[in-house]
């Protein structure tokens, strides 16, 4: 059933909450505040019982796919199960009614939990030092560059350039233009690496680092790692890290180990932080000695057992954001790492590529792919053989809503035409991967049979496919009383 | 296999690497040899979930949260009220553990939210547009001099200097790279900014005017008459604004601002250390698809049904990528979902109703604290829920008194401006009872010297 | 989609939660516990991951109905909207980990919340002492008629039956019997109220009491409450009150103004605490003067600002439970009232009488039911005039379950052939009695044109009707894994 | 209308009103005139929930939570773990919202759960069939006395001093108007039931015979010779059990009860002061239709697809009326719910652990205790997670000083058996560190007189 909007539902003089009495007159507000500063129009906010409140968006929350709900295996996005155990804690009145203006030592607690998360994360990746401030992972990327550019400037050397794989995720080359440097494609090899030849001809003194995704977004771990970072580092750049994939390496290998110079974490992905309908996150920056000084404003030390904020850092790149990150993140991604400990980690790795190639495997004559044979955390797959049947992959993502799982990334990364981009995770059990197996066969059977079914799903949605040309054509972005 | 996030079973596991055709996951691995670990990571051992709820609780204890003690610092958190039903609706599963509604049709829950959210906010602002959240206030305004930046080819923003500090380094930080001069317009013993300088430094070359209202301090800025001087010259007029002031006070659009942009932590979520943010950016609607950041619009499906989706992808770094319009990618949607529901729930009185409580609240508290000896009140504009005092002896020796009697006391404005040492920021939400004021008072007045 | 047991989602060496560890060998216990004391078999628990339990439970509650998604205008039930406050504060930790036997000085707080509630429902009531010891409304009869066998014994009257009309409660006429009386069965007048004269010629001096519901199942108010009272009253009687149906008299008139000795309230219905998928509830008992004596032991009470816990009262019938009632449940109540406070309760009462009455006037002409006219708080109509198609009350009922309808209470009270019982509470807007109306117009419709529709309804629910008859000719009660 | 519950807006009040043909509410009470009320309720005055919000936690503040003091009575209320999930789970408000599952197919949720929770009952207690829930362990030992009553007519029952005695009084007042004769079993220097007196005391007119394992004192009764004494006379053989104790102790199904209840709080529902209780019941297969409380069976819907209902309700009040099994209607659900939930999240190997940590925890006490002057052990037999201890003072005293050190001391046993007058029960379940455990070792040998 439909819900209509809640501002559908409003009637003057219904309340959803009771507020204490209030009893200031019109004169003595303008006592306060003349009048020529006062809101003129009424506020355009609804006006809805609780109950009916409650009832709206509960029910809009059952039209969700989720976590909690579904298999939702979209590449990229490590949406693995987020324990409910670090929700619980992270909502402790103590952790989260905290002003970030507070007397230092009357927030000791919670900067315990911020250093050690950041001590923890440098363990795992190699890296040196850890700033927790960056909001999610383009937020860490966008710091990262600033950082690298503010290096280059403090040493004189102008590097304007920035070079990135073909099959980078949007972010790098997005973030790479708002840090003020120019994007220099680098091709893939046929076996979905980075071509080091590309590499080559590209890297000089003008470039300021390359922006590497390991394992890079085909799924595929870049066995040429230790030379790509050699060319890069022999002719002064840094070699940065997109970590969204660090799923794959947790316990078996560490960034700071190959090569990595600098890079971001997304919490919200490797550390099991719920991803909230498409936020917060948490995207820290981890870097090597030689970028320590660049690292965002403050940073959190440990004097004596006292912790402190560290402002007092004059090559900073400054703030890149308001107070101390995205702190409510963090305090679960602590949680994680301790029930995980070092025991945890690398088996979290192990079992989310266990699981990745088993569904390859399983999958890979159905649904081929131009890059074959083992692969890390994620595989991409493709739908180009169903494309003479008409059926494009975007069909086979809706008719997968019709099984109950939410379709994996699609077109993504570019490389792959009609690419079907999985990344199971070590959370979902051997009976959810074959019963999503199951689907991509029954499906590529249905496109055989009856490719309509298949071209018009979903079929069993809160709404039926929506019509997205409309929607662009004529933006309708938000909700007026007559249209 | 003793980790409870893991399903797989030993049987599974072999039953999975056989159907694969290797013999152990190490087979799997495709990291080259030289670069694999040979030892363990060196982290604590794994902890139980009862240890766990142990040792955070333990930690957390070491903190002084609201939860005991009484809030007065301001400076863009706030101790606002948040209605239970806000957390028991965020706290939804189906919602919290999605992720982008890229798939419609699997998203018509965190779609339609977004959509009310827009609309929400759109109505608070009166602008024309609303984007579905970026990381922060700060971030959200430094997205929108960058925004300015493409609109209108200039060499130069000016920034008033009651915007938050903090604020106006994040603005530093992202428009360096764009070779955008900031200048800093100075503030009169009003407590606002210095309308004769900036009638004499605007010219065409000025991309746009940065101004906050209520501004840092908490006072009222010449809202209109700046509009009218930034106008005059094409130039365009970026407001940030404290959403819970515009249950009472006169909004952006109405003052005709171009984009204006929030933090919306109080709307709706708690101070979490400032780690709970929600950065609110709205614009005309001439300029919808230069906006940063995601949106949802209005569609039907195929039966003619409405449903909601994302559009204007083609602007985001997934499509555009390095000519997109921001890089911002997962955002603050769990923050705007609370924001939704608290502007759904407390709805059109419930806004004017907080927005008078604090006025009344700061009002009382001010009118009282410049009449201890030793304390006064530097500034002179109007003001709405925070205010600055300028303090018989250091804001962080007060601060410490306060602490005692489980007080957290203002915002030390010597850390920020040099010229404010011994000048402490207070602010009084509509949580503050009556009782709460008179004890900071009669304190304050204990602590004359 | 239908959902696994969990039984069957388990695997040996799957676990949910991580435990610490144990280093007890088996030769320490046996040091402890000698072996034949020691359990033999495994305990038959499934063992499944923590992402798999929460989807299962997740996916669960999805195929309910409830308050926070579908109306649910349960006759006699009162399914008003749980305010969500009351949910955040009862479950505050410092109110919910209590330990009974903990010292009293370690529980005022919580005791002052006992403590008032029980006042503010003795100023409802007119009351002069409440007990909130019972756990639900059942509870609270089974509590009241122990006392009234009490009160008896002590004055060495030999009373040994109970006068209970035949509109009443099942649970009147069986709690009467678990506390040794017989029950006689008064009839209803044609107005639906009770027959006076069939009162008159039961009394006598064997009859402890009259069980009255005021107002009654059929939601009418007894007119002739001072002459029943009267009655009861002049051969020694008492007048018990089920108290379920109080959401129609707040702030309107007191049962103890109107001749009830005894009563019980249910928390869970008049006073908005959740009914939990069937409970826990809460059947506090509130009494007359001469009955207080009586009352379950403890009694709460306060001297000099100190509250403690009765337990020297000779002539209580003894303890009824365990420990104090129904905690967490009174919390809810004491926050409703708080919030409602004395203004509110009696807009409650009105708004429920306004909105049944709305119900009726709608829906009467298609649904008669034999007793016409004004109600209170909920209103019963009946199907009878649909069987002629073929179409019985439960059949409607399944239907409504397609417009996302919970059903009223069907075939109760007994007295009105295929009844449908409709309390739709003040909590509901007019919007939802409007579709909840036009639902039932709607299926009337149906009836006439097409009304297999209705006799095989549901077809939009999880399952489709079940098989009662199957399960209760050979009932399987528990899962086992070969059957 | 200042009311968050309640919708109607003046106008559609007099739409209604309109609708219905009068012109007021007024006109719609029958209440006579004579009995209405003339002025207002004497209640307090409406607060806001933010006002509320502080009152209760002001209120709160007052109590001494186990969420800052160490634990250690016992006595039918434990201080258990748990798991985060279960709290989360059982919040689901379609679950906690909804009520009795009548129509199954709205209610397939609560009545697979509860199907489930049967399951898991009957399969930790290894007894046949389990109800879907009574009031408390007490009122649910009172029903099996009742049912057995009604199973075997005798003239009386036989019940272990070592009952908890709270749940003997809740059996005296529960039996009284059957006119079941109640006699109790005393206890010997074991601490537990004394078998020749029970011996010697059996014949043909005991209904059943009652014991509580491990007893109230925390010992294991001798319950298989207890079993073929009581079934030698036919008699049926009652017990009331710990659950957790289950995970490591013999089950009421291996040593061949006839009834098996049990207060299921320690299944995941918090102490609450003793007011969040489950009452467990399981009996045989034979004895199904004479078991009180609601069942849910195993069906299938018309198409073959399983499904649960709600089964035998002819055994219940709203049919059978008089005659029914119980007058019990609402039930404890949500804390069946929350017992099915905790006992799948702790599976197989977790309840085996938990009862090994409470073994491990309870026993170490106690040998370190016993070992401080002043302090003995008065009973010999085996124990599980409690045992009682001889203190050379009152534990009232005791309880006082511990108290300052934030812990809660045992149970006063002098309250219920004036011959234990300075003793307590102590109890540590899992949750106890060993830190909590030598920290009340260390002060109660400071306090040895
Ligand atoms: C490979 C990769 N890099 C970067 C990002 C950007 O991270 P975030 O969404 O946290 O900003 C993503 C997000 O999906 C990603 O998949
Ligand atoms: C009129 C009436 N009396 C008594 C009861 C029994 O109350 P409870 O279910 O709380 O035991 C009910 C329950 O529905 C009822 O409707």
């Amino acid at each position: 059933m439909s819900e209509a909007l809640i501002f559908e539902k409003s009637k003057p003089g219904r309340k959803a909450v009771s507020l204490p009495a209030i009893d200031l007159g019109e004169e003595e507000i303008k006592k306060f505040i003349p009048s020529h500063y006062l809101r003129k129009t009424g506020l355009g906010l609804p006006q809805v019982s609780e109950p009916d409140l409650v009832r709206h968006f509960t029910r809009l929350s059952q039209k969700n796919m989720s976590i909690d709900t579904n298999f939702y295996p979209l590449g990229s996005c490590t949406m693995k199960y987020n324990p409910k155990i670090n929700e619980t804690l992270a909502n402790l009145p103590h952790l989260c009614q905290l002003h970030p203006y507070q007397p230092l030592s009357t927030i000791q607690g919670i900067l315990h939990i911020l250093y050690e998360t950041s001590r923890m994360l440098e363990e795992i990746s190699g890296m040196d030092k850890v700033s927790l401030q960056p909001a999610a992972g383009a937020h860490g990327e966008l710091t990262s560059m600033l950082m690298i550019r503010a290096c280059f400037e403090d040493k004189k050397e102008k590097r304007d350039k920035i070079l990135i794989p073909d099959s980078a995720h949007g972010t790098n080359p997005a973030s790479s233009s708002l840090a003020g440097f120019k994007v220099v494609k680098i091709k893939s090899n046929p076996e979905g690496e980075v071509d080091l030849n590309s590499l080559s001809k590209n890297m000089n003194e003008e470039v300021a680092c390359i922006m590497l995704t390991v394992p890079n977004t085909l799924g595929l771990f870049e066995r040429n790692i230790l030379d790509i970072a050699e060319i890069v580092h022999s002719k002064g750049g840094f070699v940065y890290l997109d970590g969204a994939n660090l799923n794959a390496l947790m316990g078996i290998t560490k960034p700071g180990d190959f090569g990595a110079d600098i890079m971001h974490f997304n919490l919200h992905k490797t550390f099991s932080t719920p991803h909230g309908g498409g936020g917060p996150g948490s995207g820290p920056v981890g870097v090597r000695e030689k970028l320590v000084p660049y690292l965002p404003l403050p940073t959190i030390e440990k004097k004596e057992d006292t912790y402190y904020l560290n402002y007092q850092r004059p090559k900073s790149i400054g703030k890149v954001r308001s107070f101390y990150g995205n702190v409510k993140v963090v305090i679960k991604a602590y949680c994680y790492l301790r029930i995980l400990g070092k025991e945890g980690l690398r088996e979290v790795s192990e079992n989310a590529i266990l699981s990745a190639n088993y569904i390859r495997k399983k999958l890979e004559d159905c649904y081929p792919s131009p890059y074959k044979g083992v692969c890390m955390h994620e595989c991409v797959l493709s739908g180009e053989s169903k494309r003479e049947k008409g059926v494009r992959t975007l069909d086979i993502a809706k008719r997968l809503l019709d099984f109950g799982i939410h379709p994996p990334t699609i077109y993504f990364p570019l490389i792959v035409e009609e690419a079907l981009m999985i990344e199971p995770c070590e959370t979902e059990s051997k009976e959810t991967l074959d019963t999503f197996i199951n689907a991509l066969l029954q499906i590529a059977k249905e496109i055989e049979e009856n490719s309509s079914l298949v071209r018009e799903a979903p079929h069993n949605t809160p709404v039926l496919r929506v019509d997205e040309v409309k929607a662009n054509r004529n933006p309708r972005v938000k909700w007026q009383r007559d249209k | 296999m003793d980790i409870p996030y893991i399903p797989h079973t030993l049987k599974d596991q072999q039953q999975m690497l056989a159907e694969i055709g290797v013999k152990s996951i190490e087979e799997l691995i495709t990291v080259p040899e030289e670069i694999r670990l040979s030892s363990p990571l060196k982290l604590p051992s794994a902890i139980s979930e009862m240890e766990l709820t142990r040792e955070v609780k333990k930690l957390s204890s070491q903190n002084a949260s609201t939860e005991e003690y009484t809030s007065f610092p301001g400076g863009g958190i706030y101790d606002h009220f948040i209605p239970a039903v806000v957390e028991h609706l965020a706290s939804r599963s189906e919602l919290y553990t999605a992720y982008t509604p890229y798939q419609a049709e699997a998203s018509q829950g965190t779609l339609q939210a977004i959509y009310e959210y827009q609309t929400l906010i759109c109505n608070l602002f009166q602008m024309d547009v609303s984007n579905a959240s970026m990381y922060d206030g700060a971030s959200s305004l430094a997205e929108a001099a960058l925004m300015a930046h493409r609109l209108r080819k200039g060499e130069k923003i000016l920034v008033a200097k009651t915007l938050h500090p903090e604020y106006y380094q994040v603005l530093y930080t992202y428009t360096k790279p764009s070779g955008i001069k900031l200048i800093q317009i100075p503030y009169t013993s009003e407590g606002t900014c210095d309308l004769t300088w900036l009638e004499e430094k605007m010219d065409e070359k000025v991309t746009g005017v940065i101004i906050q209202n209520p501004n840092f301090f908490g006072y009222l800025e010449h809202n209109s008459e700046i509009e009218k001087i930034v106008h005059k010259f094409g130039s365009l007029y970026i407001v940030s604004s404290d959403p819970i002031s515009l249950g009472l006070l006169s909004s952006p659009g109405e003052y005709n601002a171009d984009i204006a942009v929030a933090e919306g932590q109080p709307l709706g979520s708690p101070s979490c250390l400032g780690g709970e943010c929600l950065g609110i950016f709205t614009t005309r609607k001439e300029f919808l698809r230069k906006m940063p950041g995601r949106i949802v619009g209005e569609t039907e499906d195929k039966e003619g049904k409405r449903g909601f989706v994302l559009i204007l992808q083609t602007r985001e770094q997934h499509i555009r990528r390095e000519g997109a319009t921001s890089n911002i990618c997962t955002n603050q949607s769990l923050n705007a979902l609370k924001a939704c529901i608290y502007l759904s729930c407390i709805g059109e009185e419930g806004l004017k109703k907080i927005a008078l409580l604090c006025l009344k609240n700061s009002h009382y508290l001010k009118e009282k604290i410049e009449g201890l000896p030793g304390y006064s009140s530097p500034f002179s504009a109007p003001f709405f829920k925070e205010f600055v005092i300028k303090t018989p002896i250091s804001p962080e020796k007060i601060n410490q008194k306060l602490l005692e009697a489980k007080i957290l006391g203002g915002l030390d404005l010597g850390r920020f401006y040099p010229e404010l040492k011994n000048h402490f920021l207070l602010c009084a939400t509509e949580k503050r009872t009556e009782k709460e004021l008179d004890k900071l008072i009669s304190l304050l007045g204990e602590i004359n010297e």
